[in-house]
């Protein structure tokens, strides 16, 4: 194949990107959208094959076969409430990948040849150098991260004085580094691994601080990174491919943590330092819940007779309790008596953005069902029976009322407008963000105490025998 | 632009050594190829990657909250086009060292990649309409 | 490419006339530009085209209805761009007749190009709020 | 300036004409993004001038001056109701320049020491004639849109038999001499203005036989191929910043092309071909007005005086009465009397895209009152009034009821579900399609004859004394 032709396969392989990434616009056109986008990277990868400089396929195809194999047991088995932990590993491969295909460039005859005959080639040392440090950073990164998601023992919240310090040192250290690896390309190698490690230890030390539930920012951000890295590879190999598929990872990934902080209404800043405001002013448990009444699945079963409407509000307690299936079948015994029911998601409930969409599609739900959070918000007042199902921070009245407590600010689902209000958890203990919720000790407020899964089964059960 | 003049120069240096060959040679790619050189050639790169965020932006926020997840993972996977780069890195004849290092490359990218695009296909399954 | 090396053998073939050295020098210069020539530097062009192309699809169709007569004439104004065109193909010196064009098509081209945009913001203007 | 500083200015330019297109996307951002592109566009001409081979600035300055006070003057001067000529006038000029821009370059130096030196450039020249062909074709079609849509004398409506066999040899005809001057550039120049030649008839008769009222689609499309011209001509001078910019343009005329012929239900085709479906089964107009009522001005202020909402539908008429400041006018009165006044605003209303949006926010009219056919059609039912101010095809019923007429199916505003409906112009001659029109025959129908500003003054003289 000549070379040209690559060039025109490289080109349509972004198209198909492009018009991949499209697909995913409508629910609809998504499916189709994905699978476009994985015959683009099949394409981009078979032209590449053909490329005349390519020698020993064999070992390419194994490497290749190992991969696929082990990424699609990977995906196949996991569940679907470990999403956010898949996704930080194979963010973090693709990271490790950057480092070793600039460390392979360097370590290359093309390179060395270069390198002897004098030429001077600045810039795409400093997209080595670049596609280098972002990789390590993301590779390290992303395996802290989903570390903690998975909640492995070893790896503990690790913050210690001065280590703000400490990572603005290993930064400009990292950045110096890839500086001398630039302009000593007779070093290049040398220098270049060294810049990895500090670069890794950067990516270890930034991550390690921030709680498990702002990994999804980190995880997006990071993702961001490695689209850049692979813009930046682009650059080196002189691909445009690589370039536009990475730029448009790279926007994915900065539009993403712009909305879930959003949503969060948190700083980036705020998200990577660790930082939460602290709760000054918000007021301690004892004083908060006061007047918290309980009740039974069997009370619940009877007020869910007598409604027209209700909202059902999940959070990241039914991903914990895998409760996605028994809400399917209380859903749908609940239209089977004409009872109208809308789920309402918030956009950070759970721990990635789209989590409870992901979750309730899995079980089934017509996606149709679920509510934006204004949508749900501004009919509130209709629905008699608001159940929250494992969600705390979310619908906490706090972000409204209290200008100094962490979420202040932060838009909310407005349960407590609604009639009733059923909130299924199994205590009292807080939510991500740590701090007591009026919503439970609220006058039309009744606590369902239970694991979620449980909890909703007997309601159906319950419902059923009514 | 740079990098073929210093070439151009040292091969025919080598042939003839005269300045005047130098100068005809040098003006001569100059005009043959006056906007493929180094950095008009990186400007050229810039505008495809400034071209392509812009279009990622725009697409991007079109895209329903409902569907982040699976635009996570889809995002994720296509940022595994590094394969390519890998691939590129250990097909060519480099020596052991750079193949090893291509060879894990590879493996990595291939899992990002297979892995990020069939788990998104998994989710995305779950969302066609039931009607 | 192609004109590099054309360009490049002449050159040479005048000055030494030796089939190796034609021979090197074609290899030098391939080996310094391997991305830069006629083809693949057409078809970088060519992905320029279609990420705008990609790109102005999403833009204007996310433009409402009651815009749609300014976007009409403020596209009309930009598409007066070959005034960069004109501007390039006048003032190189060039000889009577090109520089007759080419003033010509100055003036047609800013007259597109002015006048576009002052009556789109004539009528854009007007659709200020007025609350 | 270096080159490289001039083709970092291209790109900064490039992305001044996109955020200047992305605000158009809003009314609120709408002047400053027009401000944006013609920014950029000076940025691109300044660039251009510190261009090492531009000699005699001063010629230039000049044409730039010439061009600029003309089309400034042009520009302000202009009625709005004159748009939709305008726009092809100035259309016209750019494909004008494209045409001489190739000209020129074919004619210059650089062009003669090339063929010359027997180097091959097909690419070039390939691109060169692109660029002089649809130049030719816009030029020529959009003037004889202009003097259509300006209603010149000597310009009628042109159609014999064999003309579109005519058109298809004229058309392969000037792709053949394009093709003789990519293989024969010794005489590249005689070959291109016989192209040029040839182009600008084809443009002529392809434009002539088309019905005034489809120039805005002609236009549209016409405006498209400018922009793939500037493109080519990109192709040509190997800029990058010529194929975007004439990139957003093609996408725009295309986009604006197939959203007109969507709302007319009609395709391409047949705008093209100037084919109207002839309306086989239609009635004729004395079947049709078998019971039209008509009204005074008196009457129909004391229906609007015990009306709560009004919807008024301006259509090609109020342009040509320049009926919209009066129109105001009525409103703020209706206004003030705590009536409720909406405008339905049908996409292809008047003669272009937009093009009564344009008039109403002329008049002052916050376009928060100007909703969309869909939205006043599912409202239609609680408007009291109807007021159809010289509109005419996008108000006819046999656009649902009739599949023989040739607007069946277009999408129109049902004002015929109104409870009174109150049709103002001057007669009961048909609009643009040339169809009779049962609405003004309907039971709660009213005309209303006269000239549009007239009567709406009158209806607001007569409201505002009672
Ligand atoms: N989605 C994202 O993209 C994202 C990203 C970053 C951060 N965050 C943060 O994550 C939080 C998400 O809010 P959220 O309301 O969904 O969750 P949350 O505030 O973290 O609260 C989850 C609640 O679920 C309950 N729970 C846990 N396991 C349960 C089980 N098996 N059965 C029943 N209940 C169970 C817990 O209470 P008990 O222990 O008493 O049962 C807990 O209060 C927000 O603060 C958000 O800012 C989200
Ligand atoms: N907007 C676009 O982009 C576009 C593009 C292409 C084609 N078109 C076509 O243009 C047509 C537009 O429909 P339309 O309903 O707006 O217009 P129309 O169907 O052309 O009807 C206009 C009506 O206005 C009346 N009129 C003219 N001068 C008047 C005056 N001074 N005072 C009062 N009334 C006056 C005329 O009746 P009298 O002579 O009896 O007064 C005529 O019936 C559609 O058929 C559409 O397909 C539009």
């Amino acid at each position: 194949m000549s070379p040209d032709l690559i060039d025109l396969s490289y080109l349509l392989a972004a198209s198909l990107f492009i018009i991949g990434l499209k697909g995913l616009t409508k629910p609809r056109t998504a499916v189709r959208g994905n699978l476009l986008s994985a015959l683009a990277m099949l394409i981009a990868v078979a032209a590449t094959l053909r490329h005349q400089d390519i020698v020993g396929v064999t070992g390419l195809l194994i490497a290749v076969g190992i991969g696929s194999f082990v990424g699609t047991i990977l995906a196949l088995k996991i569940e679907m409430t470990a999403m956010p932990q898949l996704v930080a590993l194979f963010n973090g491969l693709g990271g490790g990948a950057s480092v070793l295909v600039a460390g392979a460039y360097l370590a290359g005859k093309e390179f060395s040849a270069r390198v002897a005959s004098g030429a001077c080639f600045t810039d795409v040392l400093t997209a080595t150098a670049a596609s280098g440090l972002i990789g390590a950073v993301t590779l390290s990164g992303s395996l802290v991260a989903f570390a903690k998601l998975q909640e492995l023992k070893f790896v503990k919240d690790v913050s210690f004085p001065g280590q703000k310090l400490l990572n603005l040192f290993l930064a400009v250290g990292a950045i110096g580094l890839g500086w001398m690896l630039v302009t000593q390309p007779e070093h290049a190698q040398a220098w270049y691994w060294v810049m990895a490690c500090v670069a890794t230890g950067l990516g270890i030390l930034l991550v390690i601080s921030i709680g498990g539930a702002d990994m999804p920012v980190v995880i997006a951000l990071l993702n961001s990174y490695s689209g850049l890295a692979a813009s930046a590879t682009g650059f080196v190999l002189n691909n445009n491919l690589l370039i536009i598929a990475g730029a448009l990872v790279g926007a994915s990934g900065l539009i993403l943590t712009r909305i879930m902080c959003k949503a969060m209404n948190r700083s980036l800043g705020a998200v990577l330092f660790g930082t939460m405001q602290s709760g000054g002013t918000s007021l301690s448990d004892e004083e908060v819940y006061t007047s918290v009444r309980s009740t039974s699945a069997d009370e619940v079963a009877m007020m869910l007779e007598v409604s027209q409407n209700v909202l059902i509000v999940p959070g990241y307690g039914m991903a914990v309790a895998q409760a996605q299936h028994a809400v399917r079948d209380l859903t749908n015994l609940l239209l089977n008596r004409d009872v109208d029911v809308q789920f309402g998601i918030h956009p950070v409930a759970g721990r990635m953005p789209g989590h409870m969409n992901v979750l309730l599609a899995e079980a089934d739900i017509d996606y149709e069902r679920l509510k934006e959070m204004d949508e749900v918000n501004s009919t509130m007042d209709q629905v008699d029976v608001a159940i929250v199902l494992g969600a705390n921070d979310v619908v906490n009245p706090l972000a409204r009322t209290d200008p100094n407590s962490p979420i202040a600010g932060m838009p909310i689902i407005d349960v407590d407008k609604a009639r009733t209000v059923i909130v299924i958890k199994r205590s009292l203990s807080p939510g991500f963000a740590g701090i007591a919720n009026p919503l439970f000790a609220a006058d039309n407020t009744l606590m369902l105490f239970g694991d979620g899964k449980k909890a909703i089964t007997e309601i159906t059960k319950a419902f059923d025998d009514a | 632009m740079l990098f073929s003049i210093l070439a151009v120069q040292e091969t025919v240096a080598e042939v003839d050594g005269t300045v005047e060959t130098l100068a005809k040679v040098v003006s001569a790619v100059t005009e043959a190829v006056p906007q493929s050189g180094g950095a008009a050639h990186l400007i050229l790169l810039l505008t495809v990657f400034v071209l392509a965020v812009f279009l990622g932006i725009e697409i991007i926020t079109k895209i329903p909250p409902t569907l982040h997840t699976p635009l996570m993972s889809g995002s994720n996977a296509i940022s595994g086009i590094t394969l390519v780069g890998a691939v590129l890195a250990t097909g060519a004849d480099n020596g052991p060292w750079a193949t090893i290092l291509g060879f894990s490359a590879i493996v990595f990218a291939t899992m990002n990649v297979v892995g990020g695009f069939v788990v998104t296909n998994r989710m995305l399954a779950m969302f066609r309409t039931k009607k």
